[in-house]
This record gives C-alpha cells, structure tokens and sequence, in this order.
C-alpha cells in the first residue's frame, strides 16, 4: 500500500474567481477519464474576494483523505502562494499569471487571461484552466465533450462551443508542459458516481424515506438542506425553509407526528437554538432526525471551517433525560448508509437521532463505486379506539399511531404523562414513565452499528477516532503500515457497545484523535468505560488533519 | 349534529380556577366542533404551555401539547403532511405573542390552512401573574410592581399589517359569536387568528367580565372585512375594541398546495 | 446528635385555600417565639384546586431537611389523606373537617370553616389554623401581634383586628388540644433571619453587585426574579421582562458588555434556549450569571416539582468548547454566598457562572443565623487609544473594558478574532485564542470553592452529593452517626479541584447520591477522574429524598 | 465636523463583493457620525451575523458584533445599561426579521432609544442567496428554485401596526437621504427603524439598482409622518416603495426612562 501513487493539485485564489467550476469540471472529466478523484476544498466567509483554495488528488487507488503535498500548484491571485507556503516543497510546480509565480522556484508563468481573451473574452479563463489541468493528465477528449455538453447544455450551443475551444486550447498547452504525471487509469472508475458529502448525506436521507425538511440557511449544513430541496419534486419532499431554527425542530417533529420523515440540517450555533425541542422529542418519543454539520466554535467562530467540536453538544442536548442516537460518518458511503439508517432507527426508537458531519467532510468530493438501496422500514400502527400512545412495554417502545389513521386519537404530552398521554403528576406514573423511556436504550445497542478495526489485529497500539477524521487517519495507519498498529473507528458514538471496553483493554496503548480541543469522545470514552483516555492527539485551527500531518503524529506516539 | 360529549375525556380533573374564561371557551369550542360534525380522529388541537394550552387535555381529539410558544410551527408542519386534518393551534396570549412572537408573524406570511385561537387574557396565568404582551399599560401585575410601563402588543393590527388571510377577535362571554368565528375559520381556507378576550378571574383584576363588556363592540352585520384599511383602522382603535370577523383576504394563496403531498400510509 | 427532637407538621389541601398564607404567618410566628423553623411545599401545576402540602419542622436544634414523619396533619380538603397515606404513622394527629378526617385513626376533627364564620365571615378560617398551630406550639403572643400587624398592616385596622381575634380564637382551640410537643425554645433564633431559597439567591445577587436582570418567567425560577424587582428601587437594578428566553439571554450579555452586572433567571426548558448566548459568553468573554432552578424534564416534564437533572445540561451548554463555573448550593447560606460570588467570578475570568439549583431548595424556608456582607470586585478598566480586548496574557484573561469609559474603543466579536477583537480566519491566531480562553480554567482552579467534607474523618464509606440533596445527606449521616462513614459535598461542581482525587481514592467505597436518573455528577467524576463510580442512590420522581428515606439507603449501601 | 477618517479601521480587508450596496451605507453611516461629530468612544455599533453584519467590523467605534437575529435585545440592555452612548443596532433583513422576528416586534414595544438600521437586500447574501423574509413572491433562488411562494414581510407596515416611534425606509443609492435619515434618527429619543434597500450584486438579480430606482418615491417635502393610518396607506403599498420618514410618533416614553441609572465606573 506503501506505493500508492497520488497526484495533488491545488487550485488557489479568490472567492467568486471560479474555482468551484474548475473543481467540478475537471474532477467529472479526471474521474470519466478512469481516474480515481478526491477534492476537497476549503474557504473564507465571504462571497467574494480573499482567499480559497481546493485540492484534487488523482489517483490509481482510491484516495480519500487530504494531502499537505502539492505536486501542482495554480494560482488565480496574488496572495494565493502565501498561505500555502508550508505545503510548497522542492518539486512542487506552480503555474500561474507571471507576475504571481515569477519568484518561484518551479514556476511556469502562464497567462489565463490573455489566453482566454484571445478567444475573445475573459470569462474563459476557468475553461482554460480545465483544460490544461485535462492535459496535463491526459483526459480522453471525449469524456471532455460530454462532461461540458452536461454542464453547460442549458446555456445553449455558443457556450458549450466556445469553452470546449477554451478547453482544448488549455488541453493543448497542459500537454506540452511535459509535467510528470505517471498515474494509472482504471476503466472501472468510469462507473463510479462523483459526489461530495453534502450529496451523501441527501441521498442517504431520502434511500431512508425523507420526505420533509424544515431548516435555516447555516453553513456548512446548507448544503444538504439545498440537495433535498432539488430533489423535492422528484421524491416528493416537502420544503421548509423556516423563520429560524426553533421552527424548524418543532416543525419537523410536528411532521413526524403527523406521519412524515422529516430531517433539519444546521450547524452548532443553529442547534444550540434547537435543543429545547430536542428534549420535546424525548418526551414525547416523536422522533426528530437531525443533520449537524460541525465547523469551528464558540459562538460564529470560523464559520466556513471544520471542527469536531459539538459532540458534546448533541450527547447532552436538551434539559432532562432521554435516549438518543448519535452517528458520525467517516466517508461517503458511510455518510450516506448512516442517514439512511437514521430515519430506520428514528422511527423504530422513537428517540432523536443525529447524523454529526463536518466542512471537511461535505465538502469533500470522490468517486464511490455503489451506494445500496436501504429498505425504509416503517413503524407507524392504525390506532383502534382505545389506542394508548405511550402503553408501557417490556421494550420501552409502544406503538406509535399518527393522527387520522386508524380510529383512535393520538395524543402526545411534554408534560409528565400516563399511557393515554393525559397530563399527571403522580409519582409513579413518572417513575414508570422515566424507565420506559429509558429501557429503549437497551433495544438501540441491540442494533448498535458497530465500531470497525482497521490495522493490526494483534495490535499494541491502538488509535482512536469518529467521524471524517477516521479516514484521514485510516489512510495514515494504512501507509505507514507498522505492526501492532490499528485504529477504530466508531461511525456510532453514542450508545456504545459493552465491546468497546474489550477493544481498548486489549492495547498496551490506546490514543485518542480529534478535531476539537478537549478530546469529546475521548472523554465520553472515559465517562463510559473508566479507561485511561490521556492520550490525545487533537487539532482545532480549522482545518483538517493531513495524512502526512497524521503519520508523524502516530509515530511519535508510539 | 354530533354530540358535544363524543368530545369528552372521561375523568379529567380540570386544572382551571373556577369562574375562569378557558371554560367558556372550552364549552364554545367542543359545540362548534359538534356543529360541524367533526369526527375527533379528524381534528388535531397543538397547544403550546400555559392555561389556555390545557385546552387539548380535555377535549378528544387529537392532541400534540408540545413547548411554550410552539404552536404555529408545529401545527404548520402537521397541515403539510396531511391536509385532511382539522388543525387547531391554541393558546395563550404569551405563549403566542410574547415566546411565539417570530411564528406568530411568519406563519402569518406562509398561510398554512389553520386556525389559530389565542386564548388572550392579558396577563401570563399558569406562572401566576406577569405581564404579557397584551397587558394594558399602567396595569400592576406579580411583577410590574409599578404597572406596565410598554405599550401593548396590538395581534389584529399586526395580523392585518402582514396581510393575514382570516383576522378575528372575540369575548369568550359571547357565546353565539365565538361559536360562529371559530366554525367560520375552520372552514375559512388558509391561516385564521382568533383572538378570544378571556378573563382571567385570578391574576388580572383590571380586565374582567366586566371590563371587557364595556369595552368591546360587535361589529356591525354590514361591516365589510375585506377592505383592509377599514380593518387597519379598527384595529388601531384600542379604546373600544372591535369583535367579529375585522380582516378577511380570501385570495391569498394556502401554504400547503405549495407543497408535494407525501404518502402516508 | 441523635436526640435531635423535631415536630413535624402539614397542611395539605387545594391550590387557593390559603396553605402558604398560614405557612408565611406560621414559620415567622415559630421562629420568632425562638423555634428553629423549617418549611417547604410541594404542590401542582395549577392554580386552583387540585392538592398541595406544606411540612413546617419546628425543633430545638436547626433542622434543614425535608422529613418523611407527620406529627400533626391539618387537612383542608378531602383527597389530602389519600396523597399522603404513606407518610401517615400510627403516631399522626390528623385535624380536620369532619368529613376528611373522621376515618382516621388519631384524628381531631375541627371545622376551621365554622369558627370562621363564627367570626362573621369564612375568610378567617386560615387565620383560625395559624392559631390552632400558635397554640399547640405554645407560641408567644406578641409575637403574633407583631407578625399580623406587619402582615397586614397595608389592608387596615379592622383586617388586623379580625384576624387577631381569629388567631387567638384557635390559640385557645390549640392549647385546648393538648398535644404532646416538647420542643425547647432557644432566645437565639429570634434574631435570625427567615428566608425562603429564591430570597437566598436574590440576596446573595444583590450582595454580588447584581444591577441588571432580564429573565422570561418560569417556575420554579421566577421567585428570583420577582425578588430582584422588588428590590429594583431600593438597590438600582434595571428589571426586564424579556420577550423571550434568547432575549434575556442576549440582554443580559449586552448589560454586561455595557459595564452592569447581569443575571438571568430560569429553569431547564428556559435555559435550552439560552444555549447559543452561553456560547457567545465564552467567544467574547463578556460575562453572564445564570440562576437555574431545576425541575424535572424532559420537556415541560414536571413543572412544580424537583430534580437534578440539568447539571449535564449547563456543563455542555453552547456550541465549541470554552470555560466555565457552575456551582451548586446545600443550603440557603450557600446559595447566598454562591450566588454573591458568581458576580465576583463572572467578572474575574469573564466566563458564564451558573447558580444551580431547584424547586426544593428554592422553595425552602428556615432561620438563617447571619449573611455576611460580600465585596464586590470589579475588575473593569479604564481603556486607553490603543485598547486590545483580547491581549493575550499568560493568565488567559484579557483586562476588560467598557463602552464610553476611556479613550478606547471596545470591540468584541463573535467570530474568531485577534486582538484587537477583528475577525480573523488565521489558523494561528485561533489556536492563540482557543488556547488562551482555556487558560482561564487554570485560574479559576485557584480559586475554586473547595468541597465540604463531613463525618468520620477516616471514613471508608463516602457519599458523595452536590446541592440541595447535600443537606439532606448531610441530615441523615448525621443522624445516622455510624462510623467510618462521611459525605463530601460539591458547592462548586465544575471546575473540579485536583483534591478531588485524593478525597475519593481513600474510601473504600464510594456512593453518588443524586436526584436524577443517570447520576450525572457521578458521570462527570468518572470523565475526569476515571474511578468507579458505579454505586449510586438516584431518585427521579420530582419529590426530593427524605432524611429518612435516605438513611436507610446509607444503610442498605454500608 | 470631524473627519470621516477618524471612523476608518486600519488594514481593514473589507470582505464584501465588489459593487455591492453595502460600500454606500458604510460610508453614509461614517459620515452621518461625522456631520453629528460623535467620537468614537460615545458610540456602538451592535451587529448580528450576515454580510450587512460585518459592518462595524469597518467602522472605528464600539463594537458587539453578536449573534445572527440577536442585534436588539443586545442593543436594548446596552442603552439600558449606559444611556449616554449612542446605540446603533444594524443588521441584515433576514437577521432582523427573519431570525430576529421576535425582537423586532417586541423592541418596537419597549422604544429604547436606540436606532436600527436595517440593510434590506431582500437576500441571505452571506449564505448564498436563500430567500429573506423581504424576498419579493416569484423571485427564484438558490434555494427557492421555483421562486419564493410565501408573501414577503412588509417590515414598515408592522411597525406602523406597532405603533413605532420612527419608521422610515431609504435606498443607499440616495446618499443624502439616507445620510439625512440616519443622523434624524439618531438624534430622535426612541426607538428609530431605518430600512436600507440595498443591491446585493451577486445573488439578488431582481432587485437592482436600477429595480430599486424604478420601483421608489422619496415622499414629498411636506408630507406629514404624524398621521399613522396614512403612514400605514403608504407601508401598505408595495408596488412603489415610499422613501423617507414615513412614520413619527413623538410621543412614545422611552423604555430607560423607565429604569434605574446604574453606576459603571
Ligand atoms: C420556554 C419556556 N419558557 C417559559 C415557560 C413558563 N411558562 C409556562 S406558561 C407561561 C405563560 C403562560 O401565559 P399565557 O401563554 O398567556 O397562558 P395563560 O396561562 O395566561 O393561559 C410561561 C411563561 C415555559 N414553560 N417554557
Ligand atoms: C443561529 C444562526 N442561524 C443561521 C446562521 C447562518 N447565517 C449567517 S448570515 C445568515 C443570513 C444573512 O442574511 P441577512 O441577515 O439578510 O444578511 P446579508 O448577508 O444579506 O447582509 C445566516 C442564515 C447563523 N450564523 N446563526
Ligand atoms: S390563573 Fe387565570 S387563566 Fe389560569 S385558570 Fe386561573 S383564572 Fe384561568
Ligand atoms: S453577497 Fe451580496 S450582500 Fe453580500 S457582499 Fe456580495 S453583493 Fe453584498
Ligand atoms: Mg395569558
Ligand atoms: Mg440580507
């Protein structure tokens, strides 16, 4: 695994300069090409101007994680080269406006504008970029036709023509670059879907039978609220966008009670504002899906950044006690199966259920060979007459009816309530009340989605990680491929299993990696099981861990 | 017509003090429901916290009692998934205006096909007696030692100001005419407020039975609601206030056929 | 100790019979006739009707805790008994109508109903109580005339006057019915103070320099407020009621950006609410004093009753992670002086500070030696033109400015920022400030409010309690006497000293006794110090543990 | 008069869009400061979150740039707090009245004399382009994909409704009114609404410069803001949008008059 090729292009300038469409066009041409593609970028808050920047790794195997190393560096603006100055090494080429790269060691000087105005207009010049990006690895020519026909086909045939002629200009001149680029195709790539985690994470919801989101515009989490608002009419998806997010939790438990399958999307500072009906939802065992997408706090803090730093957040959510879920995908197809999983597991337990992402992560686009059709599993009873909607049982789950089917009335309480849902205050009643809604606990860790062990089996070193900085430091483990070295994985954070204590009593060593400043689950680790969670690798200047970041903190801690 | 009994919860102990407004409005609602022949699996009743937010736990429908100041979204979101349902959203004039002042104002501009009945007793009655925010200036409450000092919430003005589809107030003593405005609104298509003036007996002392007799006037049979600088204008008026159906919009389009209908089951 | 002789008596009947009338008249007519006084309530979420108790302790020694035993039960209405039937003995006098009572096996039947209206009215029947209940206790009757004059001395001379010859009336009943009460009288008591826990912690607020609150009512939480608009005048406080919880929140960060010292009162729901303001407290480091009065959720949950249950909630409260301090009172002299030094501590490491506490303690009255008078601190500079808000100190605090005091400007900001408080995305300067807003903590190590320790010194069963379940505990070991065994009590459960540790590995068994279905406190120690703490005594039913209850549950955990 | 330098932030990289309305309110603002010749230290700025939000950011006096919808309660406790400085709380439409609804209504109420100043782009700019509550029905988005289908807030209509004591509207490109506006609110004891239209050049299409030019009147020289149900005549119609003072009420007590004075330092 140690030989695995990677080819690292960072594109960088100002918002609003067009790197996105070079980062989606040129990622779709490289992966039709038979290549594998990863991109990830990261921004400032605002819509113009400052400085941006995306990476794309092509590759012969699959690459998913950010890489420090620049191989190809483009520059659209001035101060692109100093922000990156500590990812530029000896080999990396960087190819830009002259007057940004002539101080450069390999810098190739080249004029997108001109280029682009010698075609007769200035708004080529992310066309010609493309192009040569195409060139240089040798893009099938075809597969650029398509990808610019599809992306383009609304604006009509002069557009599609003339940034195919921008194109191939570029294409032309990324050829004769004669840069190094020595990565394989693979024919099988070309089946594969490009998407990013935003994508993921819609597309699970709606594999899970989503029809309902109700949510405030918050980044990064606006993203999925967007994907599920174009995939409204399709799937049929009612779309909300609310006056704020206290609406939108109360709506979307309004709509479960109702009969739906509703998610919000938002951001730590938007849920902070959501945790009161959190705490209704445990109450009145109405399930809510919520989608968190993390970046950097306290308060707005770094708004388009990432962070792992509101795990705590959901863990304690809402005043009281009650049981939740709690999930924390690593990759895409995790991402994807978990928010599908989620509305399963919402409508079974009848507890809150969280899908806990990232910046990094929805912001993170590759190529993924297959996304299952999940079964969407329904719970909902026809009510009878004397229907009780919290009817204690040995599970702690009762059947849950939804208003108009079935012949009884479905009456759901924040208050402390009896089986009809009638208000009481009798101290056994909410004894009672208390327990059963605690025993679904058990039943959830039933199904708990297990943690997953990557790495040695005979490990003495043992790392530990959740969510997207799982993968960065799966593919850290894997290069460096050390014996007695593994890592785990948890895609579920909360409940965990009894079997996580057999996972780390079995190391000599156990550490603990993380995007935040206090170790979350390092501590939830230890608030559970009583182990020695001292060790932590932790990162919180908002952006993410590097693969090669990670592999050198792995060695030291070993 | 159905029986007001089908609407009973059997053995519930009414938490309400005796004399007070909500069970006027408890007995206004169930006939109008009887009136209409609603069957109670087709009714949903959202209510948020407070006295008037009781409401639901006694009557037998459908109910989702859910957080102080909720009830809009909540009862929106209900509408969107199934349409076929009656949705009541009730409560107090805190919960509504004061906590719930953001739904208050933008389910107003969505227009769900809902009622909304807004117990208004001028004053926060389960907490025991702060001011809320429609109780009149100068009045001494449990908190405002010295009186309210800010001006009172005006919903009818505020209704009409956002265009609202269906704008009405009533006196819980007025039996007929509540019974009327609340089935008017049920069958009115799109969002209904009814603001009920409700005493409440034990905490505002100003706004009683009383009180709110002589200061209240029923509209007369010719007024014309459609007009909305007429209904701008009574609803200014907050000497003598105006009871019956003050704004109705009838063109305003429903929230609902917006949206995609979703399959339920 | 064990000799401790204390009467127990209730008064049980409807929302809107008066109960806390003769429950205020009563405790103050006790105590001033030298009784040491206890009392607290419990009652439904109503306003009218329904069923509430009072249990006044009158004893010789100071008694500060809620007992399971009846002495003397006066009933006003006729599902009282039922309510109460197991706490009734064979040792309870129960007196009452005749119709309530007659079934009982000690009862006294007594129409409070008749002797009023004897006097001409029914209006005097609970000024009949308070003197049936003068009268058992052999209380002195100038005292009553002083406690009545003061009373009602706003309504007139004809209200006093009738409401004497009530009181004096059931004086001679009580003395008649020659009840076995052998309570000494101590002259001491009589200069104590009789305080209720919301009075506690809204005296301890004014002492701390509280000018500012902004609250949204809610029980059990509003009595604090309430408290601190009646003193608006006498001491300058500006009153806000806000138009909702985020308001006050908001207001009160403002107010103490703008240079007052500001509190916000509220309860577990209410607070939910604030989650994304106790957030921005931490990114600006513009203080807020939080009073939280618990009770039990989730939800509206129980709204008139008692619990532990939000301690998780204020220890993870807000997005990203930044200090804190919460503290959690025993007794009324601790939620006095806590919530005193919650002002002195907010504007010291300019962190949220928290007042934890609940119905039970807020709603508990007894006699209170002495409050000393605490100083204010304040730490507020005079800017200078060059003012920086956010100088990096080794400490971690900035010195704090306000608006128009000083030539410089104060400017603080809820995104990452640099000094000068100006947004900044440089990864640099957010691991500076992420860094140095966690220094505080640090700080306010040296300084934290060190756990109580008592009982057997080498004890080898400890008990660990945090709040008003402290006193409770503290009651029952007390009692108990056994050795080897004592209590720590938490008046400052986060941050946690050091010492902790060493309190805690010395027992050979340690026991979390808290009101609350998890054991959060008994979660957090097991975070941060990893030791078993796996024994716990846990009630959730919205009524707090008895003395008695809980010194079986000492036994049964020996 | 001062200097507008004294107002500038030094190595300042001011993150808005190229064009974009927001450059002309920053300096309208800078110079209404500078005519009323306040120094730095008598004034601040409380923002919220948005593009509109960064704007004290830019300006050199006291700062709270705070949470998104939270500018006036913030603003409210500071004037409380320190009446003596000048309080401007300035934020964004969907800040103010989408997120911050609730304050907005209730603010109104309380009448701090505070000024709001409102950059009313009709947009979510800095997260992308999603609808505000002042999007116009039918105008598409990046969210809104078939076009906004709810009515649009009409912020000075309820403010009129609320009995406000300052409401008026102004398009940056008019820099003498605007200019005029602010410092006339400013100097007004109460409560003062100043809605700004405001292109955002990037993600609102519809309403332009040039839409704002056509679809705005300035109000005549002696038209008389005293009169509310005219005023609420000219807020009703929204198919030419009155400029300038459209609403006075001078009679209005103010809410830190009401309080005690503290003592700061
Ligand atoms: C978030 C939240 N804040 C505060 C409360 C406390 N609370 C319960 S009812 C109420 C006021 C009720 O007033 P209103 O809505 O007018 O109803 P009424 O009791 O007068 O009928 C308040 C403040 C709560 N339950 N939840
Ligand atoms: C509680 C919360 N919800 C959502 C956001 C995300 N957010 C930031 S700015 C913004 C909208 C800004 O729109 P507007 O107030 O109109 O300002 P503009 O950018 O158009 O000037 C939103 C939704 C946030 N920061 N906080
Ligand atoms: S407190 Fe007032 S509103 Fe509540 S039940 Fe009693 S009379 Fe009615
Ligand atoms: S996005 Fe719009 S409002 Fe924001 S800076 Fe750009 S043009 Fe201005
Ligand atoms: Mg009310
Ligand atoms: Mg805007």
């Amino acid at each position: 695994m140690k030989d695995k090729k990677i080819f690292s292009i960072v594109l960088s300038g100002a918002a609003g300069q067009g790197i996105q469409t070079v980062e989606n066009l040129f990622t779709q041409i490289a992966k039709e090409s038979g290549y594998n593609v990863y991109a990830t970028k990261e921004y400032m808050s605002r819509v113009r101007g400052g400085n941006n920047s995306t990476e794309i790794l092509i590759s012969s195997k699959p690459v998913r994680s950010f890489r420090k190393k620049i191989d190809l560096l483009v520059v659209l603006n001035n101060n692109a080269i100093e922000r990156l100055r500590d990812r530029i090494s000896d080999n990396t080429i960087i190819i830009g406006e002259k007057n940004f790269v002539s101080k450069e060691k390999n810098s190739i000087p080249i004029s997108l504008l001109e280029i682009s105005n010698s075609l007769g207009s200035s708004i080529y010049a992310n066309a010609v970029a493309v192009g040569i990006l195409s060139g240089i690895i040798n893009a099938e020519k075809t597969v650029i036709d398509e990808v610019i026909y599809e992306y383009f086909k609304e604006k009509g045939e002069e557009v599609i023509d003339n940034n195919l002629k921008a194109i191939i200009k570029g294409y032309e001149i990324g050829k004769q670059l004669n840069i190094n680029f020595q990565i394989e195709k693979n024919g099988y790539v070309k089946k594969h879907m490009l998407l990013n985690g935003s994508q993921a994470v819609a597309k699970g919801a709606i594999s899970g039978g989503c029809n309902f989101i109700s949510s405030y515009p918050m980044s990064p989490a606006t993203a999925v609220f967007t994907e599920l608002a174009k995939a409204s009419k399709k799937y049929n998806i009612i779309v909300d966008q609310a006056e704020d997010e206290i609406a939108a939790a109360n709506m979307a438990i309004g709509a479960w009670y109702a009969g739906a399958r509703a998610i919000v999307s938002t951001s730590g500072g938007g849920f902070a504002l959501m945790e009161e009906a959190i705490s209704l939802s445990g109450m009145i065992e109405t399930p809510i899906v919520v989608h968190l997408g993390q970046r950097p706090g306290p308060a707005t803090g770094l708004p388009t950044r990432t962070e792992q730093g509101d795990l705590d957040l959901v863990l304690y959510a809402g005043h009281g006690t009650f049981p939740r879920i709690i999930f924390a995908p690593a990759s895409l197809e995790e991402a994807y199966y978990l928010s599908a999983k989620a509305f399963n597991f919402a409508d079974k337990f009848q507890v809150p259920v969280f899908v806990l992402t990232d910046q990094y992560l929805l912001d993170s686009f590759y190529n993924v060979e297959y996304l299952p059709q999940i079964q969407v599993e329904r719970y909902i009873i026809k009510t009878t007459k004397d229907y009780k909607r919290y009817e204690i049982t040995e599970s702690g789950i009762s059947p849950r009816g939804i208003p108009g089917y079935g012949e009884g009335v479905v009456r759901v309480d924040s208050d402390e309530h009896d089986e009809f849902g009638h208000i009481t205050e009798n101290p056994k009643v909410r004894v009672d009340m208390v327990n059963k809604r605690m025993r679904k606990l058990n039943e959830i860790l039933k199904e708990v989605i297990q943690p997953v062990l990557f790495g040695d089996e005979n490990y003495e070193y043992l790392f530990i990680s959740w969510g997207s900085t799982s993968q960065i430091l799966k593919e850290a483990i894997e290069e460096l491929d050390i014996e007695k070295v593994a890592m785990i994985h948890f895609p579920q954070v909360y409940p965990l299993p009894k079997e996580t204590e057999n996972y780390l009593s079995k190391a000599k060593k156990v550490v603990f990696v993380e995007q935040n400043v206090n170790g979350q689950f390092a501590n939830l680790i230890r608030r559970e099981f009583g182990i020695d969670t001292s060790n932590r690798i932790l990162k919180y200047d908002g952006f993410p861990f590097s693969v090669e970041n990670l592999k050198e903190k792995i060695k030291e801690a070993l | 017509m159905f029986s007001v009994k089908i609407y009973d919860i059997s053995n519930s102990d009414i938490a309400w003090c005796p004399g007070c407004g909500n069970f006027g409005i408890l007995n206004e609602l169930k006939t109008a429901f009887s009136e209409l022949e609603l069957s109670p699996n087709q009714v949903v009743i959202v209510s948020g916290i407070g006295q008037a937010a009781k409401m639901p736990q006694y009557v037998n429908v459908n109910m989702f009692n859910g957080l102080h100041g909720r009830t809009l979204p909540v009862a929106t979101a209900i509408k969107l998934v199934n349409p076929s349902l009656i949705v009541i959203a009730e409560s107090g004039d805190g919960c509504t205006y004061g906590e719930g002042g953001n739904h208050f104002i933008h389910t107003i501009r969505k227009n769900p096909n809902i009622v909304n009945i807004v117990h208004d007793n001028m004053i926060y009655g389960l907490t025991k007696g702060q001011a809320s925010p429609t109780t009149p200036k100068g009045v001494k409450t449990t908190l405002q030692f010295d009186g309210v000092f800010v001006d009172p919430f005006n919903p009818i003005a505020v209704a009409v100001a956002l265009n609202a589809s269906f704008v009405a107030r009533t006196f819980m003593g007025y039996t007929d005419l509540t019974i009327e405005l609340i089935k008017k609104a049920i069958k009115h298509r799109g969002y209904s407020l009814i603001d009920i003036l409700q005493p409440c007996v034990t905490f505002n002392k100003y706004n009683t039975y009383q009180w709110y007799k002589e200061n209240t006037y029923i509209l007369p049979e010719d007024y014309d609601p459609t007009d909305r600088k007429t209904a701008f204008e009574i609803a200014m008026d907050t000497e003598k206030l105006a009871l019956g159906l003050i704004y109705l919009n009838e063109s305003k389009e429903v929230y609902e056929d917006f949206q995609p209908r979703i399959e339920l089951f």
